[in-house]
């Protein structure tokens, strides 16, 4: 979670000073879902995601320096400095891809997740998506189709309350997230997403429910982002003003609960892991700077596409 | 008359509307915020009302079905698609229900089963967004029949061609690109109409006839530009619409030039520049002095980097060098064909 | 009720005898729902239907004499002969569409009833649809904007249990087809479709609720068709075999049910009735007959679309 | 080698694969009846299972992007649509996902990103269906970057490209026409490809080039026949892939006769023919004796009436016809353009 925090703290610092040219949607005050998630995982389990997707990168172990390259647009980067901050993947880990179009990747989730069953193998797909993506008609079907085939996938719906500019009150009618998949038989459990142990409790029950072949679950990990919904800003971007909202939240920093339990626990180096994070950080970013650009394919090599 | 912007000029166009008739509304995704819509469609909601300036949950499909009945039943809606690429959900209102929906139910436009919906579509790309984002899909929708396409390059266009969208009895599909949000002149401050399927002739010439859509009939005036310093004088003609487009017009320039350029902002193979080009060779056969060029995409997706971005999209400096080669390859100026 | 299944019945015959060319989705067995639920409506109300809607168009008063024309694709028919059995309007009473992809108008619909309410109408709006239906996502979009809008809808879904050659144990999990909109805020009830008397009770109540302004209810009407997907035969056609159910259905045929209770309340000239309605489909088909076709039209004016 | 008609065909490329790679799946509507697909899938699920070969759910979007993740997590799926009218529901998993992802991810065909997938989809018009269940939208799809598109017209082909379409490493597009279910003609027994972007040439002539698509490249050597009845000796090319095409040989011929038709079954405007015909008059631009002619839908939704739909669908008559124009206008053979 420190990592993801503070990789995405630096990346922010680039989106500012411009550096980073493509847009990014930070993840900073949700980290505890794709840590808790993320942990719950085996290597093999994959994960899905959208535009939002740093944290589930790195929570799920994409590799720190290719995030960077990615960002920079830089061929080392974890889609070849082809897609940027939207497009991440590291097959070998397990992360088989994030997108930014919303909730495009909820039903290939589930044919992931097809595919697991039908080789049987005890491997789980997890699709994490935000609350506004319940609004597309894909995802109801999706959930339908894994409930009808019992397939191993969770589904983590990620609300932070907001999709870009507006609230979930100006999308819907009523505050029951957690009941997305109740018509179509998906059993639905809201937590606490800024509480890792909460988080990561749900998932183990689901993950294993969905390996003893029991069908898929959503779980609503309600949270907040601190940031705007693009952009390193603190949401003034997007005409809208959330600061009272904000100020609710930061108390309920992820980050700051799971780091008063580890003193709790007696764990005294925190300060010195983080310095070990950063210098982990600076020699991403020391590397991403220096790796080439990609390079302009000749139209003959693209067309092969 | 006064110098707006392009995004001016739509804003305009969409509060004038509101204003005159009561049955025009606005449904979408981003009309509450600048984020999405850019100054585009700015204040619209507070000046008008969020009854009427509805923004809308992520259902693309629902929400552009929403306003094909809304229009069956009075109303004079206008469907806002962010992006392009996002209106892919929704192909089901608009090709299968809106398009098809007069000629199934009588046959003849302007029926009592008349759609009378603007779809608002707004090509944005560039800025490193990726394949996803940057998507021009004008073709396919030009392809359909029982859809009008228009496309302005000009401030006076964009709102000219949105006004008469709104007044097609027919649905219209309205496609603005992010990159002309900027550019500047004069619209008429009344509200205004241009025909739909008359192209603009941006500058009168002899040498060659330069075709360009939306944003490339733009960078056709540049390239016009170049060519000038270079002695050679370009006709350019800005489409404007796409469906129907104005062979007539076109067809008259070439015979007239002998050699044609058709710049487009989408893909190559089956593209608009496709369909424009074959029928220049049909229609200006016998006046051809060299094949039809076409500057389009490449057939890739769009990438990410800035640098690569650069190398896709073409612009002016491609268009030119189409022209050049031209009259390179018929150098000897107007040469007829010789039929037996 | 006894117009509908008379017309459908003839239709039925001229399938089969090859004069009906274009195919034919056969409403018998579920005729209760169309009357029932259009018995509630105004003249100005709309409704929109599927494939299967010569029900939906009879029933809100559409003219016999242009369904059996657009059955026969003549310039008379309802849609001008350009659409045939699947596709029926008559603006001047309510219909305001039936179109066979499935769950098209339902978002349609929903756009009529926003219609409605922005203008300050107390009209209602009408989505008929089938068990199907509720797999395609856009059902799902539009509950929740009909919802999020509290607008004048009424969303009829017509259960036969079957989607074509499917039946919805093999498309979903759970037979809950009442509380599709619940996740969406839509209140939803279940009635014996066949029973024309509790279908216009509930469609009663809730297009009341839908002109106070209380917004959207769907109704789950559970019946049966009798006859094939499509075309006149019994269901022999899609490779299933459904005879047992279609045993212990005909029993309960809505038909049946009303004319008992008319003979109780002593309504006598039954047979009559029925032959002033066969004298009028006879009328029906003689002048579709002898209606002309519609004209090829030149390019030209068809290039006006 | 033994005939079977053109469904039998595609019914055997399923079944040998799915004897074949444990990979494969089958996944759409109508696999369990013959009603959707005729005999073209008949009885795969009796002999391989519905485990692998499932008849899903009215949801054509997440049905197609449960193929496109299945491709993605190592299997080989095959989804089915059995009308592409309602493929539109599945343009988000086609266009934006599909398409784009192994670019997206890496930029290079056969990384880990690649999406071996097949999706198959079904032309099905005719018999009074009406416009939504008429349409015939390969042009879109021949339009998207990383999507390939192939529409067989024999037997053969059917089942030759749908194992071609198996074995490619990305996503393919394989179109089949229910006009074509009945025809027969020699098909290997064992399992073979045709490889993709390959025309064939079905009869050599000299006269003019006809190049059909699908259901009217058989019309086109229908019409072959005709104009050989009148001394008129026409080259007939079936395109057989759409994209790629087969751009060589269709220019190499149409520069030895000099006259081409592309005749297609799509509407008119920005159809898979306009992209032929521009690349027609640019390849063989010094070698066209006449414009080329196109024969496809006139640019409107499909009717209804069996009258109405005679007219509207175009076939070798009309082929002949547009042939026989050319041959009058250019009367005098080979009449070379004068360059200067
Ligand atoms: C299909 C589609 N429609 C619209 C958008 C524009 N868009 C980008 S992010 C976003 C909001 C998503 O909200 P949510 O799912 O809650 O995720 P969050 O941003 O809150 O993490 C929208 C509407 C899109 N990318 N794709
Ligand atoms: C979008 C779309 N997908 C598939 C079909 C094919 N289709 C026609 S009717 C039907 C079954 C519909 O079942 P249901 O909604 O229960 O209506 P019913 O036929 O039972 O009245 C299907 C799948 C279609 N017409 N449209
Ligand atoms: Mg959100
Ligand atoms: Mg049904």
């Amino acid at each position: 979670m420190t990592l993801i925090r503070h990789a995405e703290e630096r990346i922010a610092e680039m989106v500012e000073s411009g550096e980073v040219g493509c847009p990014c949607h930070l993840y900073i005050g949700q980290e505890a879902i794709a840590a808790g998630v993320c942990a719950a995982l085996t290597a093999t389990d994959t994960v899905w995601g959208g535009h939002r997707s740093h944290g589930h990168y790195l929570a799920k172990g994409g590799s720190l320096a290719a995030l960077f390259a990615e960002v920079l647009l830089k061929s080392t980067g974890c889609a070849g400095g082809r897609g940027g901050s939207m497009h991440l993947a590291a097959v070998e880990v397990g992360i088989l891809g994030t997108v930014p179009i919303v909730a495009g990747t909820v039903p290939l989730a589930v044919g992931a997740a097809f595919a697991y069953k039908l080789r049987g193998e005890d491997t789980v797909a997890v699709a994490f998506f935000g609350d506004g993506a319940l609004e597309e008609g894909h995802v109801h079907e999706s959930m339908n189709l894994a409930a009808l085939y019992r397939l191993p996938l969770v589904l983590i719906c990620e609300n932070n309350l907001y999709a870009s500019h507006l609230h979930w009150g100006e999308r819907r009618v009523a505050d029951n997230f957690d009941r997305a998949g109740e018509f179509h038989s998906v059993p639905g459990e809201r937590v606490d997403g800024n509480d890792v142990t909460a988080v990561h409790a749900a998932a183990r029950a689901a993950v294993e429910r969905a390996r003893r072949g029991e069908g898929p679950t959503l779980i609503e990990c309600r949270t907040f982002r601190w940031r705007g919904h693009v952009g390193a800003s603190f949401d003034l971007d997007v005409g809208v003003e959330r600061r009272g909202e904000l100020a609710d939240w930061l108390p309920r920093d992820p980050l700051l609960r799971v780091s008063e339990e580890l003193i709790e626990h007696g764990v005294a180096d925190l300060a010195q892991r983080e310095q070990a994070i950063d210098a982990r950080i600076a020699g991403a970013v020391e590397a991403a700077r220096a790796a080439p650009q990609p390079q302009p394919q000749p139209e003959e090599a693209l067309c092969a596409h | 008359m006064r110098a707006l912007t392009y995004a001016q000029a739509i804003r305009e166009a969409h509060a004038q509307m509101l204003a005159l008739d009561a049955r025009v509304f606005i449904v979408g995704q981003g009309l509450w915020s600048p984020w999405y819509a850019g100054s585009s469609l700015e204040g619209l909601d507070r000046e008008f009302g969020c009854a009427r300036v509805v923004d809308s949950p992520v259902s693309e499909n629902a929400v552009t079905g929403l306003a094909v009945g809304a229009a069956l039943a009075g109303l004079r809606p206008i469907v806002f698609h962010p992006r392009m690429d996002f209106m892919l959900l929704a192909m089901d209102p608009i090709v299968n229900q809106a398009a098809n929906w007069s000629y199934l139910f009588g046959g003849h436009a302007g029926n009592q089963s008349s759609v009378p919906l603007v779809i608002r579509a707004v090509i944005n790309r560039g800025g490193e967004q990726g394949a996803q984002h940057s998507q021009a899909l004008h073709a396919m929708f030009m392809h359909v029949p029982g859809l009008k396409v228009v496309m302005p390059s000009t401030p006076a266009d964009a709102k000219g061609l949105l006004m008469a969208a709104m007044a097609d009895p027919g649905p219209v599909l309205y496609i603005d690109d992010r990159w002309l949000y900027a550019e500047t002149g004069e619209v008429p401050t009344e509200p205004h109409t241009v025909a739909i399927g008359e192209a603009a002739v941006r500058r009168s010439g002899s040498d060659v006839t330069l075709i360009g859509i939306s944003w490339m009939a733009a960078e056709c005036v540049r390239a016009a530009g170049i060519l000038e310093c270079e002695g050679v004088d370009a006709e350019v003609i800005d489409l404007r619409s796409l469906k129907p487009w104005d062979k007539t017009t076109v067809a008259a320039s070439v015979s007239r030039t002998g050699r044609a350029v058709v710049a487009d902002g989408g893909w190559r193979t089956a593209g608009a520049s496709a369909e424009i080009a074959a029928e220049i060779a049909e229609r200006a056969f016998d006046n051809l002095l060299a094949p039809v060029a076409r500057v389009a995409l490449p057939d890739t997706p769009a990438p990410a980097s800035r640098a690569e971005e650069r190398a896709y999209y073409p612009g002016a400096e491609q268009i030119a060098a189409a022209a050049r080669a031209l009259l390179e390859r018929s150098a000897g100026g107007l040469v007829k064909r010789v039929a037996a």
